[in-house]
C-alpha cells in the first residue's frame, strides 16, 4: 500500500486536522466530532445545508464548506457513512434558526444515518429537511430497489442549494431547488484502476493492465461491464449516451458539464474527455454554459473519470454563476 | 429460564465474542456483494457495546439493551449500524424497565426487534438482508408457545433464511446495485442476524442445562 | 498504460483543445500553436506574464492563464520544453506594450528556448525581461553547474508577480518582485510511483512496492535517496528540515505553505502531511499565513507530494491576497 | 574537395539518416542519465530538416545550413533543440552565401558552431555536454592546414571526447541533477555531436573517392 499516512486508523482525524490548519479563514472542526462546519457559523437567519458521508471522496464534502455551498460536512469512516450523532452535532452547530437540509448521497447507510440524525434534531425543535442524490446512470432506477447512487452530481446540489441558501431561501425554497437539481442531473463514471482503503491495505477488486470498468461507483460498486481499455473518445461516446438518454438531454437544452477526476486520472486525461464532451454536445445541439474540470467527488486513489450533466434553466444559470467561496470550489 | 441483568450481560458478551469471531468471514461475504466492511462495521460495534454495558448489572433489562442499540447506532456507521442499533434499541423499549427476561419476553422482544429494522430500513422478505433471517425466526416463535426447543427451530428457521438469500437478487442495500449479479452469494447482514440469534440459543441452552 | 487518451502522439494538442472548451470565459488558443492566452489577450498597458515549459505538469502553467496570474501558458511536449517560436507567439499575443516578463523554470532546454523566443521579439521591439525559477532544494545549488531545479514553488512566482502586474507594476518592477519570491521560496517534493509519457508507453524509472524517493523532480529526475516507504510525520520532518535549513527559515518569520500533490496522490494525503508542515512550524515559531493544499504543478499521474515555503513581507502578503481568477486558481 | 548545395544536402540527409539509425541507441544514453528523449528529440527535428531541404538545391550553402538549425530550433525544443539549432545557423552564418564548399570552409563552419553551443549553453570543456565531442574534433581541425586526413583525425578526436565523458561528473543539463551518479555514463549529446561529424567525413570520404 503505497500511502503518505501515519497509522491507517487515525486518517480521517488527521485529514480534518491538516485541512484546518490549512483553511482557518473557511472551517473549522467541532471538538471531538470529525465535523468540519464554515468558521462562522450558525450564521442567523439563514437555512443551513449539511452534507457527509463516508471519506475517500475528498474534496468531498468537507472542502465545499463555505461561503454559497455549505455549512457543514460530516466526515465517516473511509467509505462509510457517518453515524447520526455525527450528524446531529454538524445539524446543532450550523442551524442558525431557519432551518437545516441534509444533503444525502442515495446509499442505505447514508440514509438510515442522516434520517436518524434529522430526528434527534426535530425533536430538539429544530427543522431539518433532507433531499437525496441519485444521479449515477449505470444503476437502473426502481422504486421496488435501492435506486440509482448518488456521485459526482452532488456537488451541483451543494452549489445551487447552498446559492438559494446564501440568497435567503427558506428551507422549502432551498430543498426545491436541491430537488430539481437533482431531478435535472446525471451522471456516469468508469475505473481504470481499484483503490485501497487503508485500514484494509488492499484494493477490493482488480482490474487486469489491459481492462477498465465502465459504470464503476465511488466505492469501488461493480459497474455495468468490464471492458478492453477504451480510446478515450469511444469511452466518453459510450458514457455520454447513457446520459444523454436517461432524462433525456435534448437539442435547443442549456447544461452545465461537470468531468470529475477519481483521484490518480490527471488533469490532461480530463481535459482530453471534455474535449470529446463538448463535441458531443455540440453535435446534439445542447449548448454548454459553463463547464467544471477537476476533483470534486474521488475514490481515494481510483484512476477513472465521471462525467455529470445538469440541465440548466434561468434560476439555475444564476445560481450557479452566483459567488461561492470554499477552500475546495471559488466561484468570482 | 430467567435471565436478570448480569446473565443479559453475559448473553451480549456472547454474540459480541461470536461476532468477533466471525469478522473476517462477514467482511468475506461483504467483499463478495458489498464494500467489504460488515465485519469490521459490526465487530468496532460490539467492542464499543462489550465495555459500554460492562457496568450495567445493576440497571434494567431495557436500559441494557436500549444501550447496546445507542452505542451501535453511535459507532457503526455505514447500513448495519442504524439497523441493528434500532432493533436493539426497539427491543430495550418492548420490555421496558424488567428486572429479569423469561422464555415468553423472547417472541416480544425479537418481534419489535424486527419491526425496528423494517421501519428503518423500509425492506420487505425476500429483498437479500437481515430479515431474510429475522423474521422466519419471529414467525416461528410466535407459532406456538414459547420453549428452549421453539428457539431452536427459530434459530434453525434463521439458517434457511441465510440459505436462502443465496438464491435471490438484491434489492435492497449495497448489494442492489450488483443486479444478477448478486445471485448465488449470501447475504453478510442475514448472516450476522443468523450469529446473533445462535449464540444466544447456546447461551440460554448452557444456562437451562 | 493505463490512461484515458485517444492517440499518445495528440494528448497535447487534445488536452488543450478540451481546456479551451472548458474555459472560454478565461482562456483561449492560438491557432496552429500549443499556447493558451487570456480571452481577452493583449492588455493594453499591462506587463504581460508568460510561462510554460513540457507539458504532464497540469494545471500548470495553462491552468494559471487569467486574471492576476499569467497571461500566457505555452505547453511543449510532455516532459519537454517548447521551443522558441511557441514562446515567440506568445509574447506576442499578450504583449500589451509595458512589456512581457517570461516565468522559465530552471532546466537547461527551458532556458535555452525562452531566450531564444525573448531574443525573438526583442528584435521586433517587444520589452521582455526573464527570471529563472530554481526552489527545489533536493539539488544543491552551484554557480558552476546547472544549479538547482524549478518546481512547485514557480506557481508562488505566477501568483505574486502575476498580482503585481495586475496591479499596474512596470515590467521592472514585476521582475524584481518575481525575483524577491524565488529568493525566498524553497521546495521538496517525492514519489511514491513513477509516471508514464505517453508517447513512451512505460515508467522512465520503477520503485519497489515497498520503495519511495525522497527529492524526486518533476520529471522523474533522481532525488537524494531511496528508502523504504515513511510514515507520513517522518517524511514530513525530513523534508521541512532540508527546506527550513536552506534559506534558511527562521522563528518570528511569516510564511506561505504549499501541498502540492503530483498527480495521483489523493487529498486526504496531502492534508494530513500538511497537519505535521503546520506542527512543525509552530515549533518553530513560524506563522503560516496562507495554506494551499491541491495540484499545481503535477508529474501526470506520478504519486507524491512536495512541500514549499515563501518566506513573506508585507508586500508579499498584499500581492498573495490579491484577487485571482484562472481555470485553476481562484482567490475572492 | 568541392560541395556544391545538392551535395550539400545530401550530407545533412546522411546525418539525418545515421541519428534516425541511432535514435533508440541516444534514447537509450538519454534515459540513464537523463529523460530518455535525446533520440526521439534529434530524430524528430532531423526528419522535419530532411523535408524542409528537400527543394533548396538552388540555394546558397548558407541559407541550406541556416534553414538546418532553424528547423532544428522549431521542432526539437529541450536543450538540445537551441544547441544544435544554433549551430547550424551560425555555420550558416559563417559561410554566407557560398554557392560551393571546400575544405577550408569545415574549420570555420565548425568553429561558429561551437561559439553557437557556447553562447547559448555557457558550457565549457569537462562538464559532460556536446562540447566534450565537438571541441577537441575543431581544436585538430584548425591545428594545421585543412584535408581529408585531418578531418578523419578530427573525427577520432570527437570519439575520444565521447569516451573521456564517461569519466566525469556532469555540470551542464539534466545529467548535472545526478552529481557523481553520472559518473560512468557516456554524454548523449557528445555522442548524437560525433555521429554527425562522422556521417560528414564518412560522405566527404565517399565523395572523394
Ligand atoms: N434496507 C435494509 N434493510 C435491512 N437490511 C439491510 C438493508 N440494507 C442493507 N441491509 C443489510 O446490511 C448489510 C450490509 O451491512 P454493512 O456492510 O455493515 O453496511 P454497508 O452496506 O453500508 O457497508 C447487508 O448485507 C444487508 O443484510
Ligand atoms: N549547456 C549545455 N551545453 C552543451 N550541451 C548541453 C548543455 N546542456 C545539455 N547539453 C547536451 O544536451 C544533451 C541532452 O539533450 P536532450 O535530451 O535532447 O535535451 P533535454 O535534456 O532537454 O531532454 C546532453 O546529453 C548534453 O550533451
Ligand atoms: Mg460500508
Ligand atoms: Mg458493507
Ligand atoms: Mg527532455
Ligand atoms: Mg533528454
Amino acid at each position: 500500500m503505497k500511502k503518505i499516512i501515519n497509522n491507517p486508523e487515525n486518517v480521517v482525524q488527521e485529514m480534518l486536522d491538516g485541512m484546518v490548519a490549512a483553511y482557518p479563514q473557511y472551517v473549522r472542526k467541532i471538538d471531538g466530532f470529525e465535523v468540519i462546519v464554515r468558521a462562522n457559523a450558525p450564521i442567523k437567519g439563514k437555512v443551513a445545508l449539511v452534507s457527509g458521508g463516508g471519506s475517500g471522496h475528498e474534496p468531498s464534502h468537507a472542502g465545499f464548506v463555505g461561503k454559497g455551498m455549505l455549512d457543514a460536512g460530516v466526515a465517516g469512516a473511509v467509505f462509510t457513512s457517518p453515524t447520526p450523532d455525527q450528524v446531529f452535532e454538524a445539524i446543532k452547530a450550523v442551524d442558525g434558526g431557519a432551518g437545516v437540509l441534509l444533503v444525502i448521497k442515495n446509499y442505505t447507510g447514508d440514509i438510515m444515518n442522516f434520517e436518524m440524525a434529522g430526528e434527534m434534531a426535530e425533536a430538539e425543535g429544530i427543522k431539518v429537511a433532507s433531499v437525496v442524490v441519485n444521479d449515477d446512470v449505470a444503476v437502473e432506477d426502481s422504486l421496488y430497489t435501492s435506486g440509482r447512487r448518488g456521485i459526482a452530481g452532488t456537488v451541483f446540489v451543494h452549489k445551487i442549494a447552498g446559492a438559494k441558501a446564501e440568497a435567503g431561501g427558506t428551507l422549502e425554497d432551498v430543498k426545491a431547488v436541491a430537488e430539481k437539481v437533482i431531478k435535472n442531473t446525471r451522471s456516469m463514471g468508469m475505473a481504470l484502476t481499484p483503490c485501497i482503503v487503508p485500514a484494509a491495505g488492499k484494493p477490493t477488486f482488480t482490474l487486469a493492465e489491459d481492462e477498465m470498468e465502465i459504470g464503476m461507483g465511488i466505492h469501488g460498486e461493480p459497474g455495468t461491464k468490464r471492458t478492453h481499455i477504451m480510446q478515450a473518445d469511444d469511452l466518453v461516446d459510450h458514457l455520454m449516451e447513457k446520459i444523454l438518454d436517461d432524462i433525456p438531454y435534448k437539442s435547443g437544452d442549456e447544461v452545465a458539464v461537470m468531468i470529475n477526476g477519481l483521484g490518480a486520472t490527471p488533469l490532461m486525461e480530463q481535459f482530453i474527455m471534455n474535449r470529446r464532451v463538448s463535441e458531443i454536445l455540440k453535435k446534439n445541439g445542447i449548448t454548454v454554459y459553463r463547464t467544471f474540470v477537476g476533483e470534486f467527488m474521488t475514490s481515494i486513489e481510483m484512476a477513472g473519470a465521471s462525467i455529470t450533466l445538469l440541465k440548466l434553466d434561468d434560476e439555475f444559470k444564476q445560481l450557479l454563476d452566483a459567488q461561492a467561496d470554499t477552500p475546495a470550489f471559488r466561484q468570482l | 429460564m430467567a435471565v436478570n441483568s448480569a446473565e443479559l450481560i453475559e448473553i451480549i458478551n456472547l454474540i459480541a465474542h461470536d461476532i468477533q469471531k466471525n469478522r473476517d468471514f462477514l467482511t468475506e461475504l461483504d467483499s463478495a456483494i458489498g464494500d467489504a466492511d460488515h465485519g469490521i462495521n459490526m465487530s468496532k460495534g460490539f467492542k464499543a457495546v462489550t465495555e459500554k454495558i460492562s457496568t450495567m448489572a445493576d440497571k434494567d433489562c431495557g436500559s441494557i439493551l436500549k444501550t447496546v442499540g445507542m452505542t451501535l447506532v453511535s459507532t457503526v456507521g455505514g447500513a448495519s449500524g442504524p439497523l441493528y442499533g434500532t432493533a436493539f434499541m426497539r427491543a430495550g423499549q418492548a420490555v421496558g424497565d424488567k428486572q429479569q427476561l423469561g422464555f415468553e419476553d423472547i417472541p416480544i422482544l425479537l418481534d419489535a426487534a424486527l419491526e425496528g429494522i423494517k421501519m428503518r430500513g423500509k425492506a420487505v422478505k425476500g429483498e437479500k438482508t437481515i430479515i431474510d433471517a429475522l423474521e422466519p425466526a419471529v414467525e416461528v416463535l410466535k407459532s406456538s408457545p414459547m420453549d428452549i426447543k421453539l428457539m431452536n427451530a427459530a434459530v434453525k428457521a434463521a439458517k434457511d433464511g441465510v440459505e436462502y438469500t443465496k438464491g435471490i437478487i438484491a434489492k435492497k442495500g449495497r448489494a442492489s446495485y450488483l443486479g444478477e449479479r448478486s445471485l448465488g452469494h449470501q447475504d453478510p447482514g442475514a448472516t450476522s442476524c443468523y450469529i446473533m440469534l445462535s449464540s444466544t440459543y447456546k447461551a440460554i441452552l448452557d444456562r437451562n442445562n
